[in-house]
């Protein structure tokens, strides 16, 4: 536990006060972690958890990119080709996408937003960690026992009858694992229902609450739906019944509805959170309350309510009915409405505001451009006819890469440093934290953009060989992947870096509404010294700035505690 | 956006650190930490369960549309099939079962109102009544493998008549359906008997009756599972 | 959790109506009613899981909230049936000219 | 054409693949108007109201307004109620083959694509077809999923096992075009490819004239339908009264024992063979056993030969047939 170790608290405190009682120094053993019921230490666990995980499927997408370079196969057999992309797939949207804001800054942050002690169920809570990672040990083992080569969309019948790779162990992983994700889920909802501080009402709660609520209706309803699929084609392999199978008039389409049922509402599990992260940030380096504050609120609603609409658009070329299709296509343009306002007011937030361009600005705007981009592009594949020439293709690769990776994880990484000095007290180092920000955008750029192109080319994904003429793209994307990769593997140092040696955090260090600012950082085990009573609306940046004009008229670096 | 107010009301504003002041008002064991009062704990559990429950539904429903989709194919195979299951069973295994829903209403309501030995012998019950509809599930499963019904990791299945495919897609069906409910069941059993010993020690009495209620809706869950698989599987006619 | 719930009485005669209707479900498979077996069955079905869900489940005296929860589960599930089959009831229909 | 180089862009082969186009490129304009317009916004919102520029002018009328809220609204869904209409619309069409199309059976297996002309030439891999004209594809799998993808005529259809998928083309240039695999079906996914060859109307006759005669499917079919011993209950006219006859049954509705109605296509016929008793016809028993497994796809495609050649062309529809099959 040598990671544990690294958050010890300050080591030099000020020198006339003993250290502070935190979440971080409530015990140093390794039981006092793995028994916890705090929700800010299950955050970490989380957060180590989903971290290991990233790099695991970096790592995987690393070899497939660098065997992409060539059009022939000559980096890795054919089979393990296969068992990369797929480890690739299943890591990083089951253990890594999934849980990541959610799980980490959702645990850390949903009771602390709204003024609560923990969770509402903090033991669940922990089994939740538990089951997420008894899951990815099962996935380990599917990897270290051999890999997986079904893709991570565990098409029927080639899942169920024909492959011949370890589906059994992963598909059980990924079941498992998605039970921790509905009790995250179903914890958040009672806890933001039940447990908000006096005189917060819904429409005083931060966005990023508002995203997590919308968030865990997805969880909670669409996840029993992938369990049940995968678990139908875990009884076909294990039982040798066919409950797909053409020869006994199955239908392998119908795996695809339950599939896409629980999976494409999925991609919002994974974008929506971002989308709070993103609602936090703009209006704290903006100085002012977020543009259409409730339109944002209601259009997550709306957004996880129409992503259980529109999973047949998946479908198209598949020989679902063509009138099914229709009524696919329609609704999902239906979610092209929220996204478009979500992005509007986003930018007209900017419009009169008095911004400043820390880390987590520039990660906030990146995902305002990469989202419009991603969601543009999924103008294209809504459409009937241009799906049919794009799906399956590295277009359907570049415009899912540009909501999960350009979306999800650049509101992931804005707010893992919007909030790292109230996880950890300390500051992280600002040059290099905006300098990574700005290789990971332009190296995301280089790596997806070209495979729009090389997708409308015709280039189909999964492919471990393909036609010479598709090099240079190729090579071009593998270039921008390794620029990604050095993007990424600055975050996990200097984070690392600044536990021990980064600059000492005040309460709030960057001057932000919010319950979770009027704490001390790190938040002490019970988070709040008493329950708070707010009387204030949302980010009421005006009377913070304000305040902090009447301590002190003309230093802008002051940091104001509230705590 | 049901409570538009908060539940947690201001009057409450108190030090979190010293864990002993609600002791003196209440056992400590009724209150966890993170509630302000038992009223707001006891509905944070009744929405858990609840939002349990509708996970549960789409698990099921999963099933459901399965089994509506390849019905749609051959409904003929579908009753052929179905006339081999004894609905006379099943109906005996419904109303067992509609029984140890009530034991467990019941029982639910002589928790709540702190009647120990009633609440004692109605979660026996429940769990004598559950033990009974799994005795007959297990006694027509080994039925149906003694006739070549049950085709299953390789065992034969033997079917006399058209459409043989789609009757093994019904069998497919009955037994992943049931043996899922079965495990829903089971899991309700284990639950249960973990309970009946709490009561007998003198536990789960009225503020204390969070546990019996919340299995209670579970098993309440269970019980309406199988009220739509008697006649889905058992009386396709 | 409100603490209004349903008497003894109340469950008992809920109880007498399930096991009534389990008759009924039974008495009508006996019966060939043509395509109208299935629906009936269905009806009688859902009737008793209502009945479970109101009074043994206490939904009858509950929040508006878990009402809300329940029916959304439903609702969702009703979305799951009524697109898949969209795409299963107009397979046939592909136009081929 | 395959090995033309680097290119941005893929050549336009079918009479599908320009309007595709067209409508990829309205999408084009849409994206990059609504990207260029936000990134415009967000460069020029943070010169303007960057921290360090005490200059300008910071009073927030409103925070809310909601008739803007509606414009972006209301504009994208113009937007995409266009885009919709305009999609579904060539969705329509590219799945809907013209009649009397060069019909042309595929069978896709791990990992190879099996071509049968109707004549009864077969080739692996390589499509041959004529330069105009369309031509339907009929395809099937012998495993797991297969795609149909041919990028130069923006065409992909699933083919799956346990059922007949179609799509259709009608090719515009003469030369060789990549065929691809695009749904994952296992190791040699990315090795299930082959040519789509687009001859002269005339060259195509000749390459089908050269190399073995065939036997043309019809024949084939006959020669089946005589060795599985179908003709025991199948005579001619259905005169056993055991079986609806197969004259003037391909392309003709039919109707079954549940009161349905469903047209004897080449789905039907190939369930029929299997799965005798899913569909049986009014009037009729299930006695038909199951060709289940006894029988390959390929012969599947040539009994269904066989049972369309049974059929008077493009006739109208006997009015009977929907009463007595």
């Amino acid at each position: 536990m040598t990671t544990i170790s690294q958050h010890r608290p300050p080591t030099v405190p000020a020198p006339d006060q003993p250290p502070r009682r935190n979440y971080l120094n409530n015990g140093y053993s390794v039981r006092s972690w793995l028994l916890t019921t705090d929700h800010k230490r299950i955050a970490v666990l989380y957060l180590l958890s989903v971290t290991f995980f990233f790099m695991i499927g970096g790592l995987a997408a690393s070899v497939v990119r660098l065997d992409l370079t060539t059009p022939e196969a000559d980096l890795v057999l054919t089979e393990t080709f296969n068992k990369l992309f797929t480890a690739h797939g299943v890591i990083m949207v089951f253990f890594f996408l999934i849980p990541s804001i959610p799980s980490v800054l959702g645990n850390f942050l949903v009771p602390l937003m709204i003024g609560a002690r923990d969770l509402a169920f903090p033991k669940l809570n922990l089994l939740s960690w538990y089951i997420y990672t008894l899951g990815g040990l099962f996935t380990i083992y599917a990897l270290v026992a051999g890999g997986v080569d079904t893709g991570w969309t565990f098409y029927a019948p080639y899942s169920s009858t024909y492959s011949n790779t370890h589906v059994m162990a992963t598909a059980v992983g990924i079941f498992i694992t998605g039970f921790s994700s509905i009790l995250t889920g179903l914890n958040f909802i009672v806890t933001i229902h039940k447990m908000r501080a006096p005189g917060l009402t819904w429409f005083r709660l931060p966005l990023f609450i508002w995203s997590t609520y919308a968030t865990s209706i997805i969880m909670v309803l669409g996840t029993p739906v992938l369990a049940i699929s995968l678990f139908l084609v875990g009884m076909e392999r294990l039982l040798k019944i066919g409950i797909f199978d053409p020869k006994l008039g199955g239908d392998p389409i119908l795996f695809q509805h339950l599939f896409w049922f629980y999976s494409h509402p999925a991609v919002y599990i994974m974008v929506l959170p971002s989308m709070g992260v993103v609602s936090e940030i703009i209006p704290c380096f903006c100085r002012k309350r977020p543009f259409g504050y409730a339109f944002i609120g209601f259009s997550s609603f709306a957004i996880a309510v129409f992503s259980f609409l529109v999973w047949g658009h998946h479908l198209f070329v598949s020989g679902q009915s063509v009138y099914a299709g229709l009524v696919f296509s329609a609704l999902s343009y239906l979610v092209a409405i929220p996204s478009a306002i979500k992005v509007f007011n986003w930018t007209a937030s900017l419009h009169k505001g008095s911004i400043s361009f820390d880390t987590p600005m520039l990660y906030a705007l990146g995902f305002v451009g990469l989202f419009t981009m991603g969601g543009l592009t999924g103008l294209f594949v809504a459409a009937l006819a241009v799906d049919v020439h794009v799906h399956d293709t590295y277009f359907i690769v570049a415009h899912f890469h540009y909501i999960m990776v350009g979306g999800a994880v650049m509101g992931y990484l804005g707010g893992i440093h919007f909030w790292w000095s109230k996880m950890t007290g300390r500051l992280y180092p600002e040059g290099w934290a905006r300098l990574s920000a700005i290789l990971i955008f332009v190296g995301f750029n280089l790596t997806f953009f070209p495979q729009y192109i090389l997708g409308y080319l015709g280039m189909p994904r999964r492919y471990h060989v393909y036609p010479e003429e598709f090099q240079v793209l190729n090579v071009m994307s593998s270039a921008g992947a390794s620029i990604l990769a050095v993007g990424y593997f600055f975050p996990l140092t200097y984070l690392l870096w600044s536990l021990r040696w980064g600059k000492i955090a005040s309460s709030n260090p960057w001057r932000a509404a919010g319950l979770e600012w009027q704490t001390s950082s790190p938040p002490p085990t019970e988070n709040f010294a008493q329950t708070p009573v707010v009387r204030d609306e949302a980010y009421d940046y005006a009377t913070i700035d304000a305040q902090l004009a009447a301590v002190k008229p003309s230093s802008p670096g002051v940091e104001l505690s509230h705590g | 956006m049901v409570d538009v107010h908060s539940t947690r009301v201001p009057s409450a504003v108190r030090s979190h650190s010293d864990s002993a002041s609600h002791s003196a008002l209440l056992p400590p064991s009724a209150l966890a930490h993170q509630f302000d009062d038992i009223e707001q704990q006891h509905a944070a559990d009744e929405l858990g369960i609840w939002l349990f429950l509708a996970t549960e539904i789409m698990f099921f429903g999963g099933m459901f549309l399965a089994y509506a989709v390849y019905r749609r194919q051959d409904e003929a195979a579908f009753a052929a099939a179905s006339t081999k299951l004894d609905a006379g069973l099943g109906a005996i295994n419904t109303a067992v079962l509609l029984c140890s829903s009530l034991t467990m209403a019941l029982a639910v309501h002589a928790a709540e109102t702190a009647q120990r030995k009633h609440l004692i012998a109605l979660l026996v019950l429940t769990i004598f009544l559950g033990t009974v509809f799994l005795g007959i599930k297990g006694y027509e499963y080994h039925h149906k493998y003694e006739v070549g019904l049950m085709p299953l990791a390789g065992f034969p299945f033997v079917w006399e008549g058209p459409s043989a495919g789609h009757a093994q897609m019904f069998f497919n069906l009955y037994f992943v359906m049931t043996g899922v409910h079965a495990l829903h069941m089971l899991i309700g059993l284990g639950v249960l008997t973990v309970l009946a010993i709490k009561a007998l020690r003198g536990g789960l009495l009225g503020e204390f009756a969070t546990p019996v209620n919340i299995t209670g809706l579970y098993w309440h869950f269970v019980d309406i599972v199988w009220v739509f698989l008697f006649p889905f599987l058992y009386l396709v006619r | 959790m409100s603490h209004a719930r349903p008497t003894v009485r109340t469950l008992v005669f809920v109880f007498v109506a399930l096991l009534l209707l389990l008759a009924l479900t039974f008495e009508a498979s006996r019966h060939n009613l043509g395509r109208w077996n299935f629906a009936v069955a269905t009806v009688i079905a859902a009737t008793k899981a209502l009945l479970i869900i109101l009074f043994f489940m206490h939904v009858r005296h509950s929040a508006l909230l878990i009402r809300l929860v329940v029916a959304a589960g439903f609702f969702w599930l009703a979305i799951m049936f009524a697109l898949s089959l969209a795409d299963y009831g107009t397979r046939a229909w592909l136009p081929t000219m | 054409m395959i090995d033309d180089g680097f290119r941005l862009f893929p050549e336009q082969a079918s009479t599908h693949a320009p309007r595709v186009d067209l409508l990829y490129f309205f999408l084009l304009g849409v994206a990059v108007f609504f990207t260029v317009l936000i990134a415009a916004l967000i460069v020029y919102f943070s010169i303007k109201y960057r921290r360090g520029n005490t200059q300008v002018d910071r009073t927030v009328s409103h925070v809310e307004s909601f008739r803007t809220e509606l414009v972006w609204m209301v504009v994208p869904l113009i937007l995409c109620v266009m885009i919709f209409t305009w999609g579904a619309d060539l969705y329509f069409s590219g799945y809907r083959p013209p009649a009397g199309a060069l019909e042309i059976r595929v069978v896709a297996k791990q990992w190879m694509w099996k071509f049968q002309h109707p004549d009864g030439k077969r080739e692996i891999n390589t499509l041959h077809v004529p330069l105009g004209g369309a031509v339907k594809l009929t395809m099937i799998s012998e495993d797991v999923i297969h795609s149909m993808f041919v990028p130069a005529f923006r065409i992909k259809r699933d083919v799956l096992p346990g059922n007949y998928a179609n799509c259709w083309f009608e090719a515009t240039r003469t030369g060789e075009f990549h065929l691809f695999c695009a749904e994952y079906c296992g190791t040699n996914h990315s090795r299930m490819t082959g040519r789509v060859i687009v001859l002269e109307p005339a060259e195509y006759q000749a390459w089908l004239a050269g190399g073995n005669a065939n036997e043309p499917p019809a024949e084939a079919g006959k020669r089946l339908f005589e060795e599985l011993r179908c003709v025991t209950c199948h005579v001619a006219g259905g005169a056993t009264g055991r079986c609806p006859p197969l004259e003037n049954l391909y392309d003709h509705p039919v109707r079954l024992v549940d009161g349905q109605t469903v047209k004897a296509d080449d789905g039907y016929l190939r369930e029929s063979i299997v799965r005798p008793a899913a569909k049986v016809v009014a009037g009729f028993q299930p006695i038909m056993p199951s060709f289940d497994g006894q029988v390959s796809e390929e012969q599947l495609i040539d009994l269904i030969a066989y049972i369309k050649s049974l059929a008077k062309p493009a006739a109208a529809p006997a009015s009977e047939a929907g009463d007595r099959p």
